[in-house]
This record gives C-alpha cells, sequence and structure tokens, in this order.
C-alpha cells in the first residue's frame, strides 16, 4: 500500500516537474518547493548522520580521538556568521575548511596534473613500422601544445603585420590548438546527448512506465494549470 | 526601440518537446533490438578485471551519483559489481556525497540478483556517507578505521569480519568510482593514486567522459566506462541485459530526431545566410 | 612600505635555500624528501616564486599585458550593432551563492560587465543586466553607474531599468531572463559565468530575436552549446583573463602569468622530452625520479 | 576586537596550515618524525570532515532563514509556497533526529527511506534532467554552424552521435572504431591542456591564500 501512494507521488511529481517546460504553472511551483524543502532536510540529516559516525563515533572510543573537539568547535564558530558584531568568528572555521582543502589539492596537483601529463604528450615521434601510430603522436602532440598555447595569456610574440617567424610558429600552434579543442568539444557535445536523452529515458523506465495511470492522471491536471498560467497571463 | 513583439509561436519548441517524448516511448514500449558493437575501452576494462584483477581482492567502491545519474550510472555499476562478485572480490561501497545512501539501496532494490548469495559483512560492506569531499577520499586512504567509528548501519568496523585486514588504501586492489561529477575523480587521481598507488577504474556519465580521458591516457586509471553506452557494452560482455541495453534503442531514436533537427535547422541557416535578410533593411 | 621591496629578495632567498635543499638530498639520497617527490616540489617551489613575484611586482601597477582575445574584442561589435538597430544591450553573469568554489567565474563576469558598461555609455545603448547573485547587486550598480557617468551618459543611467535582480532559483531565474531578453528586445545578449542547464535557456532566447550574442564559462560541459549558439564564445579560463583585463584586476592578472609560467615550462619540457627521445634518453623516467 | 584578531589571524592560520601540510607531504626527513607528520596530516583532514558537515546543516538554515522572511513579505501565494519548503525541511530533519535518538541509522528510518525515495529522489532526477528539452529545441533553433570552429565541433559531434548509437552501426560499421579513435587521439590531447590548467588554477589559488591575497572565503563584510 505504503509503494502504491509513493508510486504515485514520484510519477506525478516528475510530470509537474517536467510541466514546466511547457509552461510555468502553479503545480510545477508546488512540485519545487517541496523537492526544496526535502533537499535542505535531507542534507542537514546526512549531515548529522556523517557527524554522528566520524566525530562523535570516534570520540567514544578513545582518548586519541578527542581532538576532534577542536573541529566541531571551530564548526560551530559558522553560526556566528548571522551576527552583526561577531561575523568575523565564522573566518576561523571557513578559514581552516577551506586551507585543508586547498592543501591537500595544491601538494599533489605538480604530480598529478602537470608532470604525468606532460610525460603522456612526451611521445615518439617516429614509429618504424606504424604510420597511423605516427600520425596519432604527431596529431596528440601538435594539438596538446597548440592548446597550451592558447591558454598562455600574458606571453606572446607580436603577430599583428610582419610577424617574425616565432609569430608565424606561434599562430599556426593557436589554430591548431583551437581546431584540435573543437574536436574535443564536438565529442562533449555528443555525449551530452546522449546523457541527458539517457536521464529521461532513466525516469520513463523506473518511474513513470511503472506507474502509468499516475503519469495520467498528473498530465492531465498540468495541462489544467498551464491553461490556467496562459489564460491568467493574457 | 522596434515596438513589435517578435514573439516566437507558442507552440514550435512544444511540438519539439511532444516529438522527443515520443521518439522515448515508443521504443521503449516495444524494444527493436538494435545492435550495437563492443568499443575496445570496454573490453580493456572487462581484461583488466577478468585477468589482471586477482580473485577475491578488496576494491572499493564510491557511489557519487545523484538520482538523475542513475540512468547512466547504475546499469555501469550493476555490471561490473557482478563481475566483481563473481570474482569473489569483497566490496566496499562508500559514498563522499549525500546521495549516496539513496543510490545504494536503488542499487540493491533495482539489482537484488547480484547480491544473492552475499552476505552483508563477509562479502561486501556499506560504510554510509562521509561529508568533507577531497578531505575525506584522503583520510580514508590513510585509514578506515582512523576515519568512521560504524558503517552505514550503525555496526563497529571491528565486527565487519571481511574488514580485519582492510584498512588503509595500499590494502585495496582497485578503487571503482562511480561519479556523476567531474572532480570526485580528481580527488581519487590525487590522493588514491599518486599518494598511494592504488589503480583507480573511472565510471563517468557519457559527458564527463571527454574532459577525464587525459587521467586514464597518462594511465592514472586502468580504464573507463563512459555513460549508458559502456553500461550497455559491459552488460553484453556480463551476459547480464539492464537498464543499459533497454535505453539503446530508445537513444537511437532519440539522436535520429536530434540530428535532424539539426540538419535541418544548419540548412535554413545557410538559406537564410546567403541572400540578405530584408526585413533588416527595411527596419532602419 | 619599503619593507615590500625586501619581501621579494626574502622570498628569493628562501627559493634558493629549499631547492638547494632538495638537491643535497637527492644528490646524497639524505630522504629529506621522499623519493619520487623531488620534481613535484621543485616545480611547486618554481610556480610559488614565479607568482609571488608578479604578484607583488603588481601592485607598482607595471601593466601586465594580455593577448587578443577575440570573444572580448566582438563584444564592442555587438553593442555598435544593437545601438544601430536601437536595440537595448542585456548581460548576464549568472545565479546561485557566490561563496562556492564557482566564485572567479562571478568575479570574471563582473570584470567584463564593466567592458560591458564603458561601451554602452560610449554608444548609448541602454543596458539591462540580470543577475541571481544577491551579494553581487551592490556592486554591478556601482560598475554600471561609474561606466554611464564617466562616459558622459547620466540619463541613461537608471538603476531599476539597468540592475535586475531575479531570483537565485535555478529555473525561475532562467525563465525571467528569458522573459526580460525577448520583452528588452535585446540586440546584444553577453552571457560570462559559471553556468550550467539553464545556459540553453538564455542562448534560445536570445537568437530567436537574432540578438548578437558573445557567451562564455569556465564550466566546460557548458561551452559546445556556447561555440554552437553564440556568435562568439570565450573558451575556459579566457573569461578570467578577459574579467581581469576589463576590470583593471591587475592581482588576478599576475596570477593568471604566474600560471603562464607554469604553462611555459610544462611547453618547454615537452619539446625537450621529443627531441631527447630518439637518443635514447626518457625525461619522463627523470621527472618521476 | 583589533583588525588582527578579525582579519590577519584567520589569514595567519590559513597559510600555516597549507605550509605545514605541504611540509608534512614532501618532507620525509627520518621514520618517526614522518610519522608525526602523517598522523597530524591525517588529524587535519578529519578536522575538516567534521567542519564541512556542520557547514552544511547551517547551509539548511540559510534555506529556512530565506522562507522566513518570504513570509514575512506577506505576498500571498509565495507565503503557501515557503511554509511548503519550510515544513517539508523540518518533517525530514525530525525524522533524522528521532533515528539518532532511537540508535539506527538515519538513512533506514522508514520514513525518512519513503520521502526520499518517493520525493526527494524523483523530483532531482526530474530537475536536472529538464535539459534534454531544451537541447531538443536548441538542436532546430539554436545550434548553427556560424563559423568555422563551429563547423568542425558539429561535423565530429555527428560522427559521435552516429558512432554512439546503432545509428552508426547500420549505416556503416567504421564508425565505432572511428568514434573510439576520436575519444582516444584528438580528444585526449584536446582537454590535456585544461586538465594541466586545472593544476596550475590550484597551486595558484594556494599560493594566494598563504600570501592573503585570496579573501572570498572571508566574506564580504569588513
Amino acid at each position: 500500500m505504503i509503494e502504491l501512494i509513493g508510486g504515485w507521488l514520484a510519477a506525478v511529481i516528475i510530470v509537474w516537474i517536467y510541466s514546466f517546460v511547457y509552461k510555468d504553472n502553479l503545480l510545477y511551483r508546488l512540485a519545487e518547493h517541496l523537492f526544496v524543502g526535502t533537499a535542505a532536510g535531507y542534507s542537514i540529516a546526512l549531515s548529522l548522520d556523517s557527524l554522528n559516525r566520524t566525530a562523535f563515533g570516534q570520540m567514544a572510543k578513545g582518548m586519541e580521538y578527542w581532538h576532534l573537539i577542536i573541529p566541531i568547535i571551530l564548526g560551530l564558530t559558522f553560526f556566528f556568521k548571522y551576527s552583526k558584531k561577531y561575523y568575523w568568528i565564522a573566518r576561523y572555521g571557513v578559514g581552516v575548511n577551506v586551507a585543508v582543502g586547498a592543501a591537500l589539492a595544491l601538494r599533489t596537483a605538480p604530480m598529478a596534473n602537470i608532470i604525468r601529463q606532460i610525460n603522456a604528450a612526451i611521445l615518439p615521434l617516429w614509429v618504424a613500422d606504424d604510420p597511423l601510430k605516427t600520425f596519432n603522436n604527431w596529431l596528440m602532440v601538435l594539438i596538446t601544445l597548440g592548446g597550451l598555447t592558447y591558454f598562455i595569456f600574458t606571453f606572446f610574440p607580436k603577430t599583428e603585420g610582419k610577424a617574425g617567424p616565432v609569430g608565424i610558429v606561434y599562430k599556426a600552434l593557436v589554430t591548431i590548438g583551437i581546431y584540435g579543442m573543437m574536436v574535443g568539444f564536438g565529442y562533449l557535445f555528443a555525449n551530452t546527448i546522449m546523457t541527458r536523452v539517457g536521464f529521461l529515458i532513466g525516469i520513463i523506465l523506473q518511474y513513470l512506465q511503472p506507474r502509468f495511470e499516475a503519469t495520467l492522471v498528473a498530465i492531465i491536471l498540468a495541462i489544467i494549470a498551464i491553461a490556467f498560467a496562459v489564460m491568467k497571463k493574457k | 526601440m522596434a515596438k513589435e513583439e517578435k514573439r516566437r509561436p507558442f507552440g514550435m519548441a512544444q511540438v519539439i518537446y511532444t516529438l522527443l517524448i515520443i521518439s522515448i516511448v515508443i521504443p521503449l514500449l516495444n524494444p527493436v533490438g538494435l545492435p550495437i558493437g563492443i568499443s575496445q575501452t570496454t573490453k580493456d576494462v572487462y581484461n583488466y578485471i577478468e585477468n589482471t584483477l586477482p580473485a577475491g581482492s578488496p576494491v572499493l567502491i564510491d557511489l557519487y551519483y545523484e538520482m538523475a545519474a542513475r540512468a547512466e550510472l547504475e546499469p555501469q555499476a550493476a555490471a561490473v559489481v557482478k563481475h566483481l562478485f563473481e570474482k569473489n572480490c569483497k566490496l566496499v561501497f562508500v559514498s563522499t556525497i549525500t546521495y549516496g545512501p539513496i543510490v545504494f539501496e536503488l542499487l540493491k532494490s533495482t539489482a537484488p540478483d547480484l547480491f544473492e548469495g552475499k552476505q552483508y559483512g563477509t562479502d561486501y560492506v556499506f560504510l554510509g556517507y562521509i561529508a568533507g569531499n577531497e578531505p575525506a577520499v584522503a583520510s580514508l586512504a590513510q585509514s578506515i578505521r582512523g576515519t568512521i567509528a560504524v558503517d552505514n548501519y550503525g555496526t563497529p568496523i571491528a565486527n565487519l569480519t571481511m574488514m580485519a585486514n582492510i584498512d588503509k588504501a595500499e590494502d585495496f586492489k582497485l578503487v571503482f568510482i562511480v561519479s556523476s561529477g567531474t572532480d570526485t575523480f580528481g580527488w581519487y587521481v590525487r590522493q588514491w593514486y599518486t599518494t598511494h598507488n592504488v589503480p583507480l577504474l573511472f565510471g563517468a556519465l557519457s559527458v564527463i567522459g571527454p574532459s577525464i580521458k587525459p587521467y586514464v591516457d597518462a594511465k592514472q586509471a586502468i580504464g573507463m566506462l563512459t555513460g549508458q553506452r559502456s553500461a550497455a557494452e559491459y552488460e553484453t560482455l556480463v551476459g547480464r541485459k539492464g537498464l543499459g541495453l533497454a535505453s539503446m534503442d530508445a537513444q537511437s531514436f532519440a539522436h535520429a530526431l536530434i540530428l535532424v533537427f539539426i540538419i535541418i535547422g544548419n540548412i535554413l541557416f545557410l538559406a537564410t545566410r546567403s541572400k540578405p535578410k530584408p526585413k533588416e533593411v527595411k527596419k532602419k | 612600505m619599503d619593507f615590500g621591496k625586501y619581501k621579494t629578495w626574502i622570498a628569493l632567498v628562501i627559493f634558493i635555500l629549499l631547492l638547494i635543499l632538495a638537491a643535497v638530498s637527492y644528490q646524497w639520497e639524505l630522504k629529506v624528501i621522499f623519493s619520487g617527490r623531488y620534481v613535484p616540489f621543485v616545480l611547486l617551489l618554481v610556480l610559488s616564486f614565479a607568482g609571488y613575484y608578479f604578484i607583488s611586482r603588481a601592485t607598482e601597477g607595471k601593466p601586465i599585458p594580455v593577448r587578443k582575445i577575440a570573444a572580448f574584442d566582438a563584444i564592442e561589435e555587438g553593442i555598435a550593432r544593437a545601438v544601430e538597430m536601437g536595440r537595448t544591450v542585456h548581460f548576464t553573469l549568472g545565479y546561485g551563492p557566490i561563496s562556492t568554489v564557482n566564485a572567479p567565474q562571478y568575479l570574471a563576469g563582473l570584470g567584463v560587465l564593466s567592458h560591458v558598461a564603458k561601451l554602452c555609455a560610449k554608444y548609448g545603448a541602454q543596458l539591462v543586466s540580470t543577475l541571481g547573485v544577491p551579494e553581487l547587486i551592490a556592486a554591478e550598480e556601482e560598475i554600471i553607474r561609474d561606466a554611464y557617468y564617466s562616459g558622459g551618459k547620466p540619463e541613461l543611467y537608471n538603476v531599476t531599468y539597468n540592475v535586475r535582480y531575479l531570483t537565485d532559483q535555478q529555473f525561475a531565474y532562467a525563465s525571467a531572463v528569458q522573459a526580460t531578453i525577448q520583452r528588452e528586445n535585446a540586440g546584444a545578449n553577453i552571457v560570462v559565468g559559471p553556468f550550467w542547464a539553464e545556459s540553453l535557456i538564455f542562448m534560445e532566447a536570445g537568437a530567436a530575436i537574432d540578438s548578437f550574442q558573445v557567451a562564455g564559462t569556465a564550466r566546460e560541459t557548458q561551452i559546445p552549446f556556447f561555440v554552437l549558439a553564440a556568435d562568439y564564445a570565450f573558451i575556459g579560463e579566457e573569461i578570467f583573463a578577459a574579467g581581469a583585463m576589463a576590470s583593471g584586476d591587475v592581482e588576478t592578472l599576475a596570477s593568471i602569468r604566474g600560471q603562464d609560467i607554469g604553462k611555459l615550462v610544462s611547453w618547454i619540457l615537452i619539446v625537450v622530452g621529443l627531441i631527447l627521445l630518439p637518443i635514447g634518453v626518457k625525461l619522463a623516467e627523470y621527472l618521476v625520479k | 576586537m583589533s583588525v588582527v584578531v578579525r582579519r590577519n589571524l584567520p589569514q595567519i592560520i590559513v597559510a600555516l596550515i597549507i605550509v605545514l601540510m605541504v611540509l608534512f607531504y614532501f618532507f620525509y626527513i627520518n621514520a618517526d618524525v614522518s610519522k608525526t607528520f602523517t598522523t597530524a596530516d591525517k588529524a587535519l583532514s578529519d578536522w575538516a570532515i567534521v567542519i564541512t558537515a556542520i557547514a552544511a546543516i547551517v547551509g539548511g538554515i540559510d534555506i529556512l532563514r530565506y522562507h522566513v522572511n518570504q513570509i514575512r513579505k506577506r505576498e500571498m501565494r509565495q507565503i503557501i509556497f515557503s511554509c511548503i519548503v519550510i515544513v517539508m525541511e523540518i518533517i525530514m530533519v525530525l525524522l533524522a533526529c528521532y533515528a539518532l535518538s532511537s540508535g539506527i541509522a538515519i538513512t533506514t528510518q522508514p520514513n525518512f527511506a519513503w520521502l526520499y525515495t518517493y520525493l526527494y529522489a524523483p523530483a532531482d532526477a526530474a530537475m536536472y534532467s529538464i535539459l534534454v528539452f531544451y537541447i531538443a529545441s536548441a538542436s532546430y533553433r539554436t545550434f548553427r554552424a556560424r563559423n568555422p570552429p563551429a563547423i568542425l565541433l558539429l561535423i565530429v559531434a555527428i560522427i559521435v552521435m552516429l558512432g554512439n548509437t546503432s545509428l552508426g552501426a547500420m549505416i556503416w560499421e567504421g564508425f565505432l572504431p572511428l568514434r573510439d579513435w576520436i575519444y582516444n587521439v584528438p580528444n585526449t590531447a584536446a582537454f590535456r591542456p585544461i586538465t594541466m590548467g586545472i593544476g596550475f588554477g590550484l597551486i595558484m589559488l594556494g599560493l594566494r591564500l598563504i600570501v592573503g591575497k585570496e579573501t572570498t572565503w572571508m566574506g564580504r563584510r569588513e
């Protein structure tokens, strides 16, 4: 019985949210605000869940975890952001959080994001018995160097008017970089369609099809709400 | 200021939306079963798990996708979990985003056959949601017991039999990141591969695949599954018909419709662009 | 405060000392630094010092040149065209809380807005700037007022017309912007900032009334839509350089210059690696020593 | 309170933490020094886990405050919707607290699970999938091959769309291997500079935090 009501609720909510694309209407606003309220409550609930299992759970295990009192206090400093006089106290909590996140990323980025990528870009430009491999390697090297050149903003040779040899090579590399990126973004565009259509298919298969009667009822109500919104607009 | 209200006729966009919905619902109601090939990138992942990954090895799986992304990522997760369970690997599920517990329960309810004959606590565990983003991933890498006290259901980690010799990154043979975001992959590349040298497997949305391909090409991950297409291919390889395969026909019809729209739209555009626009000249 | 001059020298001394420490530790296997982390450590040092040098030099007011950015230069063409046809100019930098990781993209949007506002004053165009970021309302009003007053067009400045805060909810914001673009019949539509699914709604609204569109975001997944829908599109990090150049934010330009050093170093390392490879020297192995 | 405690001290703490954690990562020196480094490093990451959780709770309270203000503005229709948001949020939090007090995991509390399975999950799924409708209409009215780069983008997109689905397989079986080639060679090289750019951005952000030039995290009020 509970599943039936739930199935109906799910199908109705989905149809009313989709009705927005046809026309912004009251039922869409209802569904949207139900979503915003539940989402906010859910994120608080899961934060409590995480706190319970990381901070309080660990401290219950023994003295060596009692240093976790400090982040709890730092976290509570966030509440000072509401006060006119003591808003700056929140900066201590935010600061520690920002610093730890930044440090973890900044210390490993040189190897993970830069050196490993440089190594992967160094490819043999002549592979004896494999012309396709040679062509692929040339293409990868040129597009990578072109892209890097394109994203350098404050160092650039004179390109207007009589551009010297450096200017010509720079312009060639930047053009290769642009067109190389267009291939990447073309792939990204096609895959965006795959993902977004996949979302719609998933919803139809998992929520709307099993509760077809609920979907129909919701569609009828949505049409009424849209008609009401269109008339109210005139 | 030009006064005539140039409003697009109400129906145009809405007609297109309705055509899109129809192009998806029809093949879903009666699937045609169009053929799909298996791409090499998916085969590489299958071969790694089949041949290189030792049987019974511990694998961490981070479920980091929101509910909308279930269509693309749940079938991937289900197909790979089936393959890992066939090699009776020890699966440690975790989630560094709040949706994790929802999508884990939904995975178990939509694919119960995967977990048949598998015992919670000895074959798989679910550590639940851990806040913190990259710091959470870094802490887990150093020590699971040092980060959380109990799993998602309140059982102390020490009481979970399979977790006896699983605690830090080095104890895992593979980390499977199923994420609808982009940053998650960067976190694991920096905090698990760069720092602890643990092999990574990416499970990404189609839209995210291209931008994290450089990590895979630089051998910082053993491979990647990209969206519903890879899910359908992997389902074929492990012989489990799931949402991936069921969606392929509808994907083809929808793609055909959008391709037609793009081509017609651009033909009209080229036609209008070649002759000067009379409307422009008159208005000035 | 002349202490500033010494700061760079002190930084240089620290930088060199750490380099020597790394070299000594590497040479005599002193294990001061983790094995396999020497080159990242040196790279981090080089980039930090370069960035610090440029940031501290930035405050001395030496202008930092920025290469030609096609989409940025196209904005003037768009505004001139809109004024010629007697139509307004629309700008938006997106919606959402500012205190997230996307803050730099909102600030880049503000920079481009200052450029748009100055051009609107120059050509006498009516600017409508919509936004969904409550914290930036005051900043936008100030930028547009300064532009119109210093451009000698105070009569065109009307705060309720020029700056419109709509809502910080994604789709409500999107449909409000769509209505504004069509109602104001915007001749030029400039969209720069962090965008998600709603960006397509702006592009459709602009395309429907043949407005000249320039769009940019650093969020990769939206860039293909902008390239296909807009007349000119910024690509990824270009919005940061354009925004900083337009608003004269020298410190951001200095840190962009620091990043450029990193890209130059990578560029050179790749080319050196390519040259050494055929003669049997694998640079890649040295980099992970 | 003096400006030191309001502005400078937080910035100094941020700079100190970043420099220390970089030191913990790169310096080994000897076994037990390295041991203390890793324990201190782990402690700081655990702190961030706790602080982020509390920050999310404050975020939830911000939404409550926003909608309470909306009600105070007396605009009839908005009052109903804001009440809905407040009521739903409080229900979820009360269920969570009830589960915590009765010692069971929050996500397994039956009513809480029902609400997220049949209300939160479908609504979130629908909200995130609305974009497909705009892509469809934009494909017809807005996506144009306006300039040479856009032409190349569109040609590659069409090839990949064919390769991604059975359409390609029906026309010419070479589409899939061609799609794989585009994926492995030009696409990888195209996104490599962007991946590296992320790395340089992270380093410069860290540097600006250390020298105190990055202040958006401090909030705007002075």
